[in-house]
């Protein structure tokens, strides 16, 4: 019995709901561990912000290419099919609303879907990347991150107190303890882990969850 | 993932009245005649497609391809660039006779407003056609002390796009300069269909040599032997041919 | 002893400004003729609206491509070094301003540098290409034309009477009698026919010519 | 034509003090590490050029290439989407003891700004930062009911980029996801400098697969087997080498 989902569960969660043919784009760091979770007979195909589409995973150590890499810098690999393209283009796909998906990470995600993923205010060196194009160009925006923060604190919110990255563009939140749609303005609770009453999942959401259906439980493999 | 379709039929079945179809194509060089004429089929056959917008950098030439769309009275309204050609005769007599429309673009701008469309870009700003007829009623800026006009995107329902080579996840590649409008169609449609003289297995496109990657494809449809308008209109063809 | 330029002779003129390197634009119809006529050691290279930099002359008769055909619809052959690229990136290079020429025909030049050169009036089929593209973008552009109409109405007169193509663009005009530059608004006479006196001259022209140095015999080979 | 250069010394000669340069890659891939350090070169031998400005997608990584630039202090500003890397300690230092300028751009808008520079377009709306502060001060416009901010074109004097095949007359491939912001910025310079590990004879490239256009080149330098950031890094390589 967890009581709550490692950063995997949560990736592999988030990858059930990418359909058969999907074109995703997953945030550096964490969101692309989604990609390893494909189910089976699926088979998505993963767009990078620096020029590739249908890229494989990565290489063995020692046999990476520094020039087929993705927007983590991180190496990949050729599949067949595989197509590369300049960053308009890229860009072009992103804000163009080619993409059916884009799963990204989160500081905190408000009820209106408002996103802030990429400044922590002032201080230190901003770095926005492609983050600000994904919102507002894939179909679908889904986040996917830690129900709280490290000390505790919601990253669920009424409203986002720190810089935005996108407004009103987070669809899906997949937690370490639920999964929450927004939808008109509201936090829809669609799934938590049954161990976790609805009332201990409110205490720890800085805005109010909304029930408009049963909740269903949240059950991941162990990974 | 298999974009490919069964037939040229199945390729022109979702396209209905009143839609904006973008035609690829500069002249006869990289035009779909086979998915024209499949649509043309589809027309004789059950009244419809018609009233159709239709995005094209010219307006036909004789009696093939997109002349013979605007021939079957099929487009109400056209957009394109020069609508002249060595027999342009089906779109002027209809056009003096005002049973078309015409929005006539420059072929700079026409060319970015269908890439706008693709990539998100709801406006820009051009010097092409500052004071002149073609920018009447459009906002003008001046940036940098020079005046510009302010151009909208052009999205469609469908493009309909001739290629050379195409896999089944849907990226293409093009013919010399049969490329042209094809892959900016490609980005800015709803539903784009290609017209491929040879599907091939994916991989079979080098990656670096990928012009429309297929993301921008929803599907492929393998005309092994297209014919070419110079070549039909030479000929002296009409479609579809009269029945004797 | 002729009497005015052909055609061809024109075009030969305005060839001689093309230096070795440059990217050049030649309109449909009448300025295509200019390719021919490069200057021994000079090498242009040659863009074609619909996608092809670098290309060459005109194929045999039934050796044609229609896959390889300029902006006005007649085959042309590779090159070594020839590239194809889409109509988007083919429109960057006129509007981005790096073409260095364009040679277009005219219906009227104006002394402020306004062309008119797609629609002879509201009668007829509007047909516009390229044409106001490139007056906006090519680093030079320059006009060849015969001097008058058929009629023997001026081309080059104070102010438009045909829809514009574009304003204040034009800097240089090849005519069938005279080279004539436009500066600051003005019909700058610099070369004429040795057979024509400056005053024959400016009765076939529709506004003042005037003369800031000495003007050269125009003088062009039998062609 | 011969737009080949005989050295890197005389591909980045005329660059001076106060220039936007803008420098190609995407973190080490498709980085033009030789030019760059060409250039500082240039530098350390001559005291130019300083207070440039760079548009680059990163702020460099270690103390090679663009963070070697940085740390010689010719950057006075940076326009960039990303300033972090592996090792971004250079431009961090620089940047938080306020000696360095930045301008932070969402990547896709800055690629468009790019284009937009190459392109003519002096301006275009974008969904993209629309509501963060990164439009602050930005013009913003709605369209078809959902609001726009206004960018503006980027534009360098000089382009620093690497290329995988060059020729003669300025063609350019690339290799892989080493294109990235390459073939825009050669769009949006008045001198593009391109790098190639290998240079052929016009028509060495298919035509169908060249990338750049020569239009866009305006120097070729040959660097046959280039280095990789990614490999200078992790050997901790720093440059120029501190002479023992």
């Amino acid at each position: 019995m967890t009581d709550k989902l490692t950063p995997t569960q949560i990736a592999w969660r988030a990858a059930q709901d990418i359909a058969d043919g999907a074109y995703v784009n997953l945030g550096i760091g964490f969101p692309e561990m989604v990609a390893r979770f494909q189910p089976p007979g699926r088979e998505a195909i993963f767009h990078t912000e620096n020029g590739i589409l249908g890229f494989g995973e990565a290489p063995p150590a020692g046999q990476e290419d520094w020039d087929l890499i993705n927007a983590g810098k991180k190496a990949v690999t050729l599949k067949p099919g595989t197509a590369f393209f300049h960053h308009a283009d890229s860009f072009a796909m992103v804000r163009g609303g080619h993409l059916d998906v884009a799963i990204l990470g989160a500081y905190e995600v408000a009820e209106n879907g408002d996103l802030a993923n990429w400044s922590t205010g002032p201080k230190g060196v901003p770095a926005v990347g492609g983050a600000m194009d994904l919102v507002h160009g894939a179909k679908r925006v889904a986040v996917i991150t830690e129900h709280v923060t490290k000390d505790g604190k919601p990253k669920l919110v009424k409203a986002c107190s720190l810089p935005l990255t996108g407004v009103a563009c987070v669809t899906r939140v997949y937690t370490s303890l639920a999964v929450i749609d927004i939808e008109g303005g509201r936090f829809l609770l669609r799934e938590k882990l049954p161990s976790l009453t609805v009332a201990a999942l409110q205490a720890l959401t800085g805005s109010e969850l909304h029930l408009t259906g049963p909740v269903a439980d949240l059950i991941v493999p162990e990974l | 993932m298999d974009k490919t379709l069964p037939s040229l039929a199945a390729a022109v079945a979702g396209i209905e009245d009143g839609m904006t179809v973008m035609i690829g194509g500069f002249g006869g060089s990289g035009a779909p005649i086979e998915l024209i004429h499949a649509l043309i089929d589809r027309f004789i056959a059950t009244g419809h497609p018609k009233d159709l917008t239709v995005v094209n950098n010219n307006a036909g030439n004789g009696h093939v391809g997109l002349a013979a769309l605007i021939e079957q009275g099929m487009v109400r309204r056209l957009i394109c660039s020069f609508p002249r050609s060595a027999d342009p005769v089906v779109f002027t007599e209809r056009y003096l006779a005002g049973q078309i429309e015409l929005e006539l673009v420059p072929q700079g701008t026409l060319a970015e407003r269908i890439r706008a469309g693709g990539a998100g870009i709801p406006a820009f700003y051009t010097p092409t056609s500052f004071g002149t007829d073609l920018a009447a009623g459009k906002p003008v800026e001046v940036f940098e002390g020079r005046p510009y006009v302010r151009e909208r995107w052009l999205k469609a329902d469908y493009a309909l796009v001739k290629a050379h080579l195409g896999d089944r996840l849907g990226n293409l590649t093009y013919r010399m300069a049969a490329r042209n409008f094809n892959p900016l169609m490609c980005m800015a449609a709803r539903v784009t269909i290609a017209q491929v003289s040879r599907i091939v297995e994916p991989g079979g496109i080098d990656p670096e040599s990928v012009i429309t990657p297929g993301i921008f494809v929803q599907g492929v449809v393998a005309v092994p032997d297209p014919a070419q308008e110079e070549d039909l209109n030479r000929a002296k063809a009409v479609y579809p041919k009269v029945q004797a």
